[in-house]
């Protein structure tokens, strides 16, 4: 049996590379659709609700909120532990996170998974 | 009494002390209530690579050691080494123990005593694989052995063949691979160290030494350190000379605190001065300058060398282009009539200085802004090595009288003892075996004295005294005279009138102007007076070490009339052996210096002239 | 022993912190963006008119001069995180972070130009109407 | 040359609340390092200042210090290398100052020790031989072994400025000189103290550390490897 370890580092350390990584491909992906690049048009429910309704873009749009919440809210959390010395705050503002992305999760949740046009 | 009474309470340990596995600390000491006292089995002063594996070997013996340092272990000068540890493994060719021991009696010029040298060239390979094993990080030969370079003076066939592969290696930076390495095995096996403590005097107690007292540099404050055995491994005494590759820390302290204790000093006229260290500073510039094909300029532009050495020109051996060098400087024909001649690279080209040089590059830049392929480097002969020291017998024991009586409980290791295995001239890579070799036999002897069961001596009243006493006096001196100046005379006297080339006239002048630094010294006053980390305090009590060792370097060599090895005397330029085959020992006393001699020990070498 | 001792001169810059500063800042800005984003696409759950009516505000020409910024920032913080993970997984790669550095900042600035450009020219459009 | 102005930090526990500049000019000799500057100020103009150095020539690692808000040794930085005739010297940054230059190691050593920097074996070495090594195992080694321990990265680095618990470029490095050295066998005793959120994970890849060593090491490589390393050892 190996020696315990804290592991303390590593999965935050990797999972901030994974979704660093399908960010870079999701958002580009983003910019260029939802924003028209390179010929930009204006962001209108009409140009938008159509894709939104499709469920390999619902896929896609969860993976991305899933992704981008993860990262940046363990990015903030990042910051945090380099600056925070008080385990007490840092257990507070843990919480905050955790509890940020939560609430942010289930307003992302709730526009993508149930979204039907109006025609 | 002084204002500075205060401070010498029993005081809490700092966390400076390291690992907490002492035996006894502050055990109720007996008679002496003002102090910090700590009690340990053995006590070994230096963390050089002699004074680590002493205490490395008593640790893993089991006994309680306590290392002390007036700087970090790893800051301490054997890091300073670069080309290698000397020791017969034949890893790449045929090599022979008895080699070894031949070149080595021969470097010696005849005064190394040869029962010492046959045990440490024997020992060198088992001290080598010792070291393989700690972890030092050594170069490797293609079957990944260790890597060996060659070096002057080491030769095949007793002195007849070709240079040998012989000098154990990691890359340039041997000596300080070694020491980290030292370091990191005490580490592991929790060797107590006490950095930054600056031994001030051994107590020695009915012909017995029972333990040293030391200044705190980071609290400030005097601590006795109570022992059964003390190791003194305090390293060279390189800043008597202005001009030196020794680092600023290696100041003779040991030396100094042996004479105090009464004990004689031997063979102290044997001062090795290397050709290539930058002009300055000191700094040592690496063989392969010379080696690689550098041509050495005066100031007329002239390649010298034809003068001293018309065959071998520039590769002639250390002492010789040392001899060139100065004799150059004093007729004059130093670079602008300086203290310097050049050495001139710019020949080999921009591609093959940067491909075989680049440590030489590198340390001209950085240490005296000169680019060797646009300019020529200016250089001049430089301190480099102590040959003599404390004497010592085979297992390290500090002998009273410098012949057979052991002042009890005191050992010393290293380049501040004298055992003698170098005798009037080192071989390059022998002195980190001596000080590895020396410092492991040391702690083997100590850990056999420790197994007899001695006890703890009580300690005198007075102990600390003379400790006390010169730290209050330095803090509250107030002359006239400013000790950075008095050393800047002495360290630039010794090295024009004890240095390269000697007479009797330079030396007498020398004497006295020791003598009137001595007195000036009684009236020095320091600047800061506080008592955390005091360099000035520090640097005025090493003031005073390095005038007593001068003092006995200078002494001893206007006492030898003929030119051995390192000591070359112009009005003797000849070996004498019939008058000089023997060691100088030499007492500091009130009358000046006194003087008293050995038989060198010969055994297998007869003495011949030294000729390469 | 003075614990905090005051510091005289600030800490020589160079190309590995100021891009680690700028990653950080970079971060934090689109962290906090992504907030917003969120909570305002949520308003598409209300409906087309409720969900224009949020975005017409949101995409005022001084919205879409911001946005060039947003997308400056994305491509900053995405590459020089490019940067970072090639640092960390490709061999012996730490030496020539600085080269590195330089090639994915002048893929980032391509994209830049590709994308920037346009929404330039869409904000000019929409400040002239 | 010409006239410097030396802005030298002065601090003095026993008088000083807190630490101040004090200023010295005079004319520095050609050649002359930082190192002959301070001793210069020392032997002549001010005998109570304070900083460590020894060997004077970059081995032992006394004498790092923050030189025009760069970290470096004083006995290797040329002064007409710096470019200006301003030179603001102060002690190495994130480390308590004990006087003047001199700060307190002893957090720096204590990460050294927390990874245990010395050669771990269990497999007893041959007797009166040599352990192998291949010339190319060894050169593993190379860029983690020359290390001097001056501390001048470990105090250039943000990271440590911000957490005092995360081991520091220093440490981390001789961590990799271990573990990456063919002859130790320390893994599980060393990796608890590397595999955590104060080792190696810690690190942002500022390379300040790089840019700050004297003997040009790359700590950043070591650390970027020891992750690989983890996260093999994962897979
Ligand atoms: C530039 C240079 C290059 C060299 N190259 C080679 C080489 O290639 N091969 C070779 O074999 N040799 C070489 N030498 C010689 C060799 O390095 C030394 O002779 C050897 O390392 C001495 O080791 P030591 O343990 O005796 O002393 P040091 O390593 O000098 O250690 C002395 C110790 O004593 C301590 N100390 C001193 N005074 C006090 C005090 N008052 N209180 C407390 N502690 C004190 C110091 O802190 C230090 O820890 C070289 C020397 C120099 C200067
Ligand atoms: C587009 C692709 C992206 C990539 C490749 C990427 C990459 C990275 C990487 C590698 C890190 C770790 C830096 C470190 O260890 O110091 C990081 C940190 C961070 N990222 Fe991203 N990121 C991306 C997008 C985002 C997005 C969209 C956000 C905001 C929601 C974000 C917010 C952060 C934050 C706040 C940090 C912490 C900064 C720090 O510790 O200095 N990133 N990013
Ligand atoms: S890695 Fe470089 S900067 Fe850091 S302690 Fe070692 S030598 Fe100094
Ligand atoms: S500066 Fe610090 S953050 Fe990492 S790359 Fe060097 S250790
Ligand atoms: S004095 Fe030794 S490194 Fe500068």
């Amino acid at each position: 049996m190996k020696e315990k370890r804290t592991s303390g580092g590593f999965y935050a350390w990797l999972f901030q590379r994974i979704t660093g990584a399908i960010l870079v491909v999701l958002l580009l992906l983003h910019f260029w659709v939802t924003h028209g690049l390179p010929k930009p048009e204006g962001v209108t429910y009409e140009r938008i609700a159509p894709r939104l309704a499709t469920p390999t873009w619902k896929v896609i749009d969860m993976l991305f909120l899933v992704c981008a919440l993860y990262h940046g809210l363990n990015g903030v959390w990042m910051v945090v532990q380099d600056y925070v010395d008080s385990e007490l705050w840092q257990g507070i503002i843990f919480f905050l996170l955790v509890t940020v992305g939560g609430i942010l999760f289930f307003l992302g949740a709730t526009t993508v998974i149930p979204f039907k046009p109006v025609a | 009494m002084s204002e500075y009474k205060g401070m010498f309470k029993v005081g809490e340990c700092a966390k400076y002390y390291g690992t907490d596995d002492a035996k006894v600390i502050h055990e109720e000491p007996k008679g002496v209530d003002i102090h910090n006292v700590h009690l340990h089995d053995a006590v070994v002063v230096g963390a050089g690579l002699a004074g680590m594996f002493a205490a490395l070997e008593i640790k893993k013996a089991g006994y309680d050691v306590a290392c002390l340092t007036k700087v970090f272990p790893t800051r301490s000068h054997s890091g300073a080494a670069q080309g290698g540890i000397a020791a017969a493994l034949a890893n790449l060719e045929e090599d022979h123990i008895e080699w070894h021991f031949f070149d080595t009696v021969k470097g010696s010029d005849y005064l190394g005593d040869q029962d010492a040298i046959e045990l440490m060239v024997k020992e060198a390979p088992r001290i080598i694989y010792e070291y393989e094993h700690m972890g030092v990080p050594f170069s490797r030969t293609p079957d990944g052995k260790i890597m060996q370079r060659y070096f002057g003076g080491h030769v095949k066939d007793f002195g007849r063949g070709k240079p040998v592969l012989r000098a154990c290696m990691a890359a340039d930076r041997t000596g300080h691979v070694l020491l980290h390495t030292l370091w990191e095995q005490c580490v592991k096996h929790q060797v107590r160290f006490y950095s930054e403590f600056f031994v001030l005097s051994l107590i020695v107690k009915d012909g017995k030494c029972i333990g040293v007292t030391a200044w705190d540099l980071i609290n400030g404050g005097i601590h006795i350190f109570q022992a059964k055995a003390v190791v003194l491994a305090t390293g060279g005494y390189g800043r008597c000379f202005s001009i030196t590759t020794n680092s600023h820390a290696n100041t003779a302290d040991g030396l100094s605190l042996a004479l105090r204790a009464g004990l004689p000093l031997e063979d102290m006229e044997f001062v090795q001065f290397h050709p290539t260290g930058l002009a300055g500073s000191g700094i040592l510039l690496s063989e392969g300058a010379r080696g690689e094909g550098g041509y050495l300029i005066n100031d007329l532009g002239e390649r010298f060398m034809k003068r001293y050495a018309p065959d071998k020109m520039e590769l002639a051996p250390r002492d010789v282009v040392s001899r060139a060098e100065w004799s150059e400087i004093e007729a004059g024909r130093g670079i602008g009539g300086n203290q310097y001649v050049y050495l001139d690279l710019r020949h080999l080209g921009a591609e093959k200085i940067k491909e075989r040089l680049p440590q030489v590059r590198e340390l001209a830049m950085k240490f005296a802004g000169v680019d060797p392929i646009e300019e020529p480097v200016p250089i001049q002969p430089t301190a480099h090595y102590s040959m003599g020291g404390i004497p010592t017998d085979i297992r390290c024991r500090v002998l009273q009288d410098g012949k057979e009586k052991w002042l009890e409980g005191l050992w010393a290791a290293g380049e501040c003892a004298c055992v003698s295995v170098h005798g009037a001239n080192r071989l390059g890579t022998n002195s980190l075996l001596d000080a590895s070799v020396h410092g492991k036999r040391a702690g083997k002897d100590v850990v056999a004295y420790l197994s007899t069961n001695p006890v703890f001596e009580v300690l005198p009243e007075d102990a600390a005294e003379p400790a006390v006493k010169e730290i209050e006096w330095v803090l509250n001196s107030n002359g006239p005279e400013r000790p950075s100046e008095l050393r800047k005379i002495l360290q630039e006297n010794m090295y024009t009138l004890c240095g390269v080339f000697r007479d009797e006239q330079k030396l007498e002048k020398m004497y006295e102007i020791i003598k009137d630094l001595q007195k000036r010294y009684k009236n020095i006053h320091i600047e800061d007076k506080g008592t955390k980390f005091n360099t000035h305090l520090m640097e005025a009590i090493e003031l005073g070490h390095l005038l007593e060792a001068a003092e006995v370097i200078v002494a001893s060599a206007l006492n030898r009339t003929e030119s051995r090895g390192a000591h070359y005397r112009t009005d003797y330029p000849k070996r004498d052996d019939e008058n000089w085959l023997k060691h100088t020992l030499a007492w500091r006393t009130e009358e000046g210096v006194k003087f008293d001699y050995k038989p060198v020990v010969i055994t297998r070498f007869k003495p011949e002239e030294r000729k390469y | 022993m003075l614990e905090k001792p005051p510091v005289i001169k600030s800490y020589r810059w160079h190309l590995g912190s100021i891009a680690w500063i700028l990653h950080r800042i970079t971060g934090l800005l689109l962290v906090f963006y992504l907030l917003l984003h969120i909570w305002v696409i949520h308003h598409i759950t209300s409906g087309p008119e409720g969900f224009n009516k949020v975005m017409s505000v949101v995409q005022k020409p001084i919205f879409l001069l911001l946005e060039i910024g947003l997308l400056g920032t994305v491509l900053y913080h995405a590459f020089n995180g490019v940067r970072i993970m090639i640092v960390e997984f490709a061999d012996n790669a730490a030496g020539a972070h600085k080269a590195i550095f330089g090639a994915v900042m002048a893929i980032a600035i391509f994209l830049f130009l590709v994308g920037g450009v346009p929404m330039f020219m869409h904000f000019l459009h929409a400040v002239s109407h | 040359m010409a006239e410097y102005t030396f802005r030298i930090f002065r601090y003095d526990p026993d008088k000083d609340e807190t630490g101040r500049i004090q200023e010295y000019r005079f004319e520095p000799e050609p050649g002359w390092t930082v190192l002959d500057a301070l001793n210069y100020i020392k032997w002549n103009l001010d005998g109570s200042l304070t900083y460590r150095r020894a060997c004077r020539h970059g081995i032992c690692g006394s004498c790092g210090m923050t030189i025009n808000g760069k970290n470096g040794l004083a006995c290797e930085t040329q002064l007409k290398d710096l470019g200006t005739t301003v030179v603001t010297i102060e002690p190495l940054r994130g480390f308590p100052v004990i006087k003047d230059l001199v700060v307190d190691m002893e957090p720096f050593y204590d990460k050294l020790y927390a990874i245990k920097p010395y050669l771990i074996t269990k497999t007893p070495p041959p007797t009166d031989k040599e352990r192998l090594q291949s010339p190319e195992d060894r050169k593993k080694l190379d860029g983690k072994y020359e290390c001097i321990l001056c501390g001048c990265c470990t105090s250039s680095c943000p990271t440590y400025w911000a957490d005092k618990n995360f081991l520091g470029p220093n440490a981390l490095l001789k961590a990799a000189r271990f573990l990456f050295d063919s002859r130790d066998e320390g893994f599980e005793d060393r990796v608890n103290a590397v595999d955590d959120k104060h080792g190696v994970w810690r690190c942002h890849t500022i390379f300040n550390c790089v840019e700050a060593c004297p003997k040009e090491l790359n700590p950043t490589q070591a650390i970027v490897d020891l992750r690989k390393l983890m996260l093999r050892g994962r897979l």
